[in-house]
């Protein structure tokens, strides 16, 4: 459920009704960001659900998550290097 | 497509697969004798279905579509209750678009709005707050349909319309929790579950520890994960870690999103506008107690209920739904789509008998649309 | 015309309906008699073998004007396509127009400004027309439904029938972007974008594709999107179609409207777009003589063709993974689950 | 189907549009492929001289069913009939439906059946179609248009230029039934007659006068009645025409619709009427012609052609007295002053 | 058509042709010094031109076309009231239909109509009655338009309404009378007028005794006609024979319909419906002292005139003409219509551009369908 | 002004409202009678205007209107034919 998507806030279009401008891939449409106004959030990306932003995203979080997959990415590379070597040699007669 | 695109990366998720068919191996996982994981929110089901997950992933998983689809789980008398309203004259329905080809015991919204009744698609329900605005002399009544991910929005919504004095807006509260039915699925001693994704929209607005419970009362491993491939494999490999470790926790796997509390301004206007309903019908699930909001009586002037004597509270005796319709049983897992009489018979997404044949988040539409049909025929 | 809107005295029969037609159709589309039908001779009509195409299609779109064009645009590409793609050249167009009471005029002079322009710029003619006008509320601006004629020259023989496990599925460009553009500029989901319709007229890019190799079948992609001409054509033909989702050319905005909206782009329609499929040995020459042209300029293989399962479309995903690409059911709705 | 009323999801392109065509449509019109264009040989079209005619027409008629047919035999009849009065011999129509959401199916079936009967008996086939659908409030229950082709054979050249002062001027029957009927059928006035449409095709009767004797020109009076086609040909033709008020065929209940409305039945749509201009001596072999088939039993001489004013239509009345009979200029509104 | 084909036969029409030329003949009549005859009504003026009866009558008879058609009379501030109160949300204007092609200052109601209006042409005012009942939640106004003939069926309507207590029908009355405008018209000293043809069907419901001024005061012979051809042909031999015998009498020819105290039933309705306003201004007459009808206080409910706050007492400031247009002159017979600088040229029944070009029983009209245009041309 | 046309008043349709069926040249329409249910209008011929029967037609009199004018017509006709006499005898040389 809950389809959600990254967008990000690029200007105000109302300050006082807390509506701006959300922008995803060059699309954009006016968006009530109460639940992220607690900082600026122009500028920011956000998660856009049914009009609303509903939560920044964590910049910083999202490069660690990218990262822990890439070093997951290499460890799983040379454990499947050392199993195709220990293929190798069991094939070997 | 930033923050997304990284996040469908085919060489991360290839690692992935990689890393959890080995712990699947460790495990002892297969085919005959798999591990049961379900993926509460049927945003995750849309997901695998759409990448394919289900077919990649090591074949000792086995993922069980949960009760998280709003529209799947709602029963046909709240369906019922849409077309008698939007069929009022004078009423603008306005109701997002997954909502529109459920079946009611009737007619949908769809066949309904053929019908000659004023049903309108919107994205948002600030759009039906506009149509509110701009139609004065009509009543805009808007389908509140879903979990904690969308109940802010609408409840944001009333709070605007009763600064703004709308008198013409009003909202048919059908928002629903997800803890409660987890709970509920926990209970049943037919379920046999090895760990659950949790929602990653849902905790963006309630955090994780609703969760607690599944890992400490029940001690299931949960992980809060997001919506794009790699985000399900890793937490499907974060499950398994936590089986193979003996360990059961709430981890959060989309920490970008997710924060710990959740979201302080969604939770606040949740808590103004809504209260707990003493129990809620969910369609295959039965009652389940206070897993149904309702508006409270502070802003009833925005309360479709109230305004048009009809809902929940009004209509306890439970509909009965369409006879050989097993979507109760898919959706916790008892039976799989394809097993279900109906499947691709007498229910199919042009014509569909149950819910989860109608959203895209639905089991049976994901068998179908994306290629599981085959092993029904 | 001193009139500036359409009354229900312009669908009459009498002065004021003449009148509107001859300021507003024929002093634009200049058919070559007044009566009500057109006669018509054609050499290439003629010639032994050669066989006649006749097809016809209503539009009904909302706006009536939109970036890339405009309902008139649709009602001549449209038809010019649908016999384009079955290997006719197009040579005769009809034009009929159910016009809401209260229609602007000047919108309608300038929907058939765009058409004879289209028509023009396609070598094809509006030669016979018709208008009628309905009351408030039982239209929606201006339909329109144009029918075509053309010849199919003898010895060609395209169609479903032909396709054979092996062929490449060729497109000739970016996917989506009417459909997108339209459901923005339709302004009740407040998108806003700069994506235009690919709307445009296909008869020269289907004679050059014909000329460069031997093709087996093309279909315009038009309601219902890449997905519904793909399991139409695998229906039709007995076999399966898989295309590959890294190879789908898209317009990042495209995707972007999908993302929001909770839609799928193989679903969105396209009015300049076909799926075109040929022997493999061809793709090269066909997707080079493409290339020449500007509406052709994105041409790509995205799949082939497999034996079977008959009738299943099936797509690779980026990372490998594969999944059924059904036919649309009903239409796209939004969705936020 | 199981659904019994049309919803947007029939219009969207996907498997429900393939079905509601397959089952309301296709498998009555039975066309000969799936492609989206019908392709056609005519031995007809080949020989040399022989042209090709092309009209179209869109129907928009409430109600929908109506004494004596429905919005589908106007349909065909009407394009039937615009390709017989050039002289051609109907050979291929293609139909388009615009239907509104909610429509009821089982009357969509119930016009497509009238379709392939009346195309049956008109001796064409339907060989090419579309649907649309429209959302509700944007429509009326559903909308046809057609498309005809057919061929003029080497050497038949028949028209308003052909039109030579000393012509006798024919109507097949009375007049007014269609118009008279619809207006009753309407409802909102409130009247009941017997009346039934005159709807018919008119292509045998064509050929048959055609047969007899040499004919210049022909024209079928729909829209805007025989005053208005009158009009048309003497303006086209640069000729005068006076008709006879005591010659015009005319029911009894046509005039009272008519008396009580305050309307003229000149004006009165017909679509089973044509308007017949031939050299005198051609009158009695083409009155006998038309006069054996049911269509033209009530063959009639109405009137003659003379040379001048230009354009000018009159009607001598029944004592002796003339005058105008010009163009309708709006559409005909029932008055009580 | 029984009590109308018998007198359309040509062979009376004949006889009655040569009657009249006899007559006219012997008073001395001839083109270049004709006897000057006014058809009062409307419907005259169509019947004479449908039937050519100017072309065949002798032609020292000048048929002057008098002011009775109502369309022709009503000045555009009217036109422009009846689309102000169409254009209202929520309302229903219906008409008949000669007043949907007038033009008013901004727009016809035909125009109206097009730009969205809910304008619809009824047949009866019994028609606008059955609407109102099947829209309660609708303004469904009539517009009243007409002379006496007309005049009854409204308040018969009214009355009914009343009765059944219809909250949503109302009446836009702009009625008038025949016999203040005739008074009108003989009081100008520039009018040379040798006899009246009297107006059928008016005095059908007031009888013929309205007329005695005419005779009794101003010297005039007037016969009361039927609309038939030989109705038409004879009472002008009638008036030929008053003015041979030099004798002026109101006479009725028109005995079949005409009661000499017309319809006690109708003239009942109207006395208790209406009541006569001060003055009324009528198109190319201007203000004419109790020529307009009102509705009486007691049936206020009623009267589209107070509903809206609109209409004739309220707007009194004339609203000027369009400049160019002659149809005042036209109308009282200083011009023929085809001396109009504007006739065929910046007026025809396309796009007019005063009412007697719309109505078809308005002179321009019918000067212009039934072919004397080409005297303009 | 004033289209009025003659019609036959077949039978009541509600009495109570005064609603009568009326029928022109076999086209029939319910219409008021209020105005002439003096004397029972059913049978009778009635002028029929906007819906309401406005009169009675009196039968009588519309026969010695048409009797009036026959006359005339064979008077006419014999002064025409006097007047074709003199017109003779006057050319006569
Ligand atoms: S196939 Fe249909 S009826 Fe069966 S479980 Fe799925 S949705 Fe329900
Ligand atoms: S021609 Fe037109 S403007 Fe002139 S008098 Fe007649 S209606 Fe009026
Ligand atoms: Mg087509
Ligand atoms: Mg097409
Ligand atoms: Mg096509
Ligand atoms: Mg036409
Ligand atoms: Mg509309
Ligand atoms: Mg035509
Ligand atoms: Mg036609
Ligand atoms: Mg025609
Ligand atoms: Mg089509
Ligand atoms: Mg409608």
């Amino acid at each position: 459920m809950c389809l959600g998507i990254p967008g990000r806030i690029i200007a105000w279009v109302d300050k006082a009704s807390l509506m701006a401008m959300a922008e995803v891939s060059g699309v954009r449409r006016a968006v009530n960001v109460a639940c992220v106004a607690g900082e600026d959030p122009i500028g920011k990306w956000a998660l856009i659900h049914v009009g609303f932003a509903m939560a920044l995203i964590d910049e910083d979080e999202a490069a660690r998550t990218l990262e822990a997959l890439r070093d997951l990415g290499e460890a799983q590379e040379a454990v499947e290097q050392m199993r195709a070597a220990d293929l190798a040699l069991e094939a070997a007669p | 497509m930033k923050f997304a695109s990284e996040f469908r990366d085919p060489a991360l998720a290839r690692a992935l697969l990689s890393a959890i068919a080995d712990k699947a191996d460790a495990l002892g996982a297969s085919r005959a004798k798999p591990l049961h994981i379900m993926e509460i929110c049927g945003g995750h089901t849309h997901s695998i279905f759409r990448y394919g997950l289900d077919k990649l992933v090591h074949e000792g998983i086995e993922f069980i579509h949960g009760p998280g689809c709003p529209v799947c789980v709602l029963p046909m008398a709240r369906v019922d209750e849409c077309v008698e309203i939007a069929e009022r004259p004078g009423v603008i329905f306005t109701t997002f678009g997954d909502a529109m080809r459920v079946p009611g015991h009737r007619k949908s919204l769809m066949q309904a709005k053929a019908g000659g009744a004023d049903v309108r698609m919107v994205y948002s329900p600030l759009d039906a707050l506009e149509l509110a605005r701009r139609n004065p002399e009509r009543e805009v009544v808007f389908f509140g349909l879903g979990f904690e991910t969308t109940t802010p929005s609408t409840a944001l919504s009333v709070q605007q319309a009763a600064r703004e004095g709308l008198r013409n807006f009003s909202v048919f509260c059908n928002h629903i929790t997800v803890p409660e039915p987890i709970k509920a699925l926990l209970d049943d001693p037919d379920m046999v579950l090895d760990g659950f994704i949790g929602p990653g929209h849902v905790s963006m607005v309630i955090g994780v520890h609703p969760y607690d419970f599944i890992a400490r009362d029940y001690g299931k491993p949960i992980v809060v994960a997001g919506f794009e491939p790699t985000d399900l494999l890793q937490s499907i490999l974060m499950i398994l870690t936590q089986v193979a470790e003996g360990r059961a926790a709430v981890e959060n796997q989309y920490g970008r999103v997710v924060p710990e509390h959740g979201n302080p301004v969604s939770l606040a206007a949740i808590d103004d506008v809504y209260e707990k309903r003493p129990s809620f019908e969910w369609r295959g699930l039965g009652e389940i107690d206070a897993s149904g909001l309702r508006i409270r009586p502070k802003y009833r002037a925005f309360d479709a209920e109230e305004k048009f004597g009809i809902g929940y509270a009004r209509t306890r005796a439970p509909v009965p739904e369409i006879a050989g319709c097993e979507c109760g049983k898919v959706m916790v897992g008892k039976l799989k789509p394809t097993q279900c009489p109906q499947f691709g018979k007498g229910c199919s997404p042009e014509m569909p008998l149950g819910a989860l044949m109608v959203s895209s988040e639905g089991a049976c539409a994901a068998y179908w649309q994306y290629g599981s049909r085959v092993a029904a025929e | 015309m001193r009139d500036t809107h359409v009354t229900m005295a312009h669908g009459g029969g009498g002065r004021a309906m003449k009148e509107l037609i001859e300021a507003v159709f024929t002093s634009v589309f200049q058919p070559e008699s007044s009566e009500d039908q057109a006669r018509l001779m054609a050499a290439a009509l003629q010639e032994p073998g050669a066989r006649l195409a006749f097809t016809t299609d209503s539009f009904v779109v909302t706006p009536l004007e939109f970036p890339g064009g405009d309902i008139g645009k649709l009602a001549v590409c449209g038809t010019v396509n649908d016999l384009a793609v079955g290997g006719a050249r197009p040579l005769w167009l009809s034009a009929a127009f159910i016009i809401e009471e209260g229609c602007e005029i000047a919108l309608l002079r300038r929907i058939a400004a765009t058409m004879a322009a289209e028509a023009q710029s396609a070598g094809v003619r509006i030669v016979t027309g018709d208008t009628k006008v309905v009351e408030r509320g039982k239209g929606d601006g201006v339909f329109v439904t144009t029918s075509g004629i053309g010849v199919i020259p003898p010895g060609c023989d395209i169609g479903a029938a032909h396709i054979q496990p092996g062929d490449a599925v060729i497109v000739n460009g970016v996917l989506g972007d009417h459909g997108a553009t339209i459901l923005a500029a339709r302004g009740d989901l407040a998108l806003s974008t700069d994506i235009q319709s690919d709307c445009a007229s296909l008869g020269a890019l289907m004679q050059a594709a014909l000329a460069a190799a031997p093709l087996h079948a093309a279909r315009d992609c038009t309601r219902g999107g890449l997905a519904s001409a793909l399991n139409e054509l695998a229906t039709e033909a007995g076999v399966a179609v898989e295309i590959d989702e890294a190879l789908l050319p898209l317009r990042p905005e495209v995707v972007g409207v999908c993302e929001i909206l909770g839609l799928d782009p193989l679903y969105l329609a396209n009015e300049g777009r076909l799926v075109l499929f040929c022997p493999g040995a061809s793709a090269p020459a066909i997707l080079e003589a493409m290339r020449s042209l500007p509406e052709g300029e994105g041409a790509v293989v995205i799949g082939q063709v497999k034996p079977g399962p008959a009738g299943q479309v099936s797509m690779r995903t980026r990372f490998g993974g594969a999944r059924r690409v059904d036919m649309l059911v009903g239409e796209q709705l939004p969705r936020i689950c």
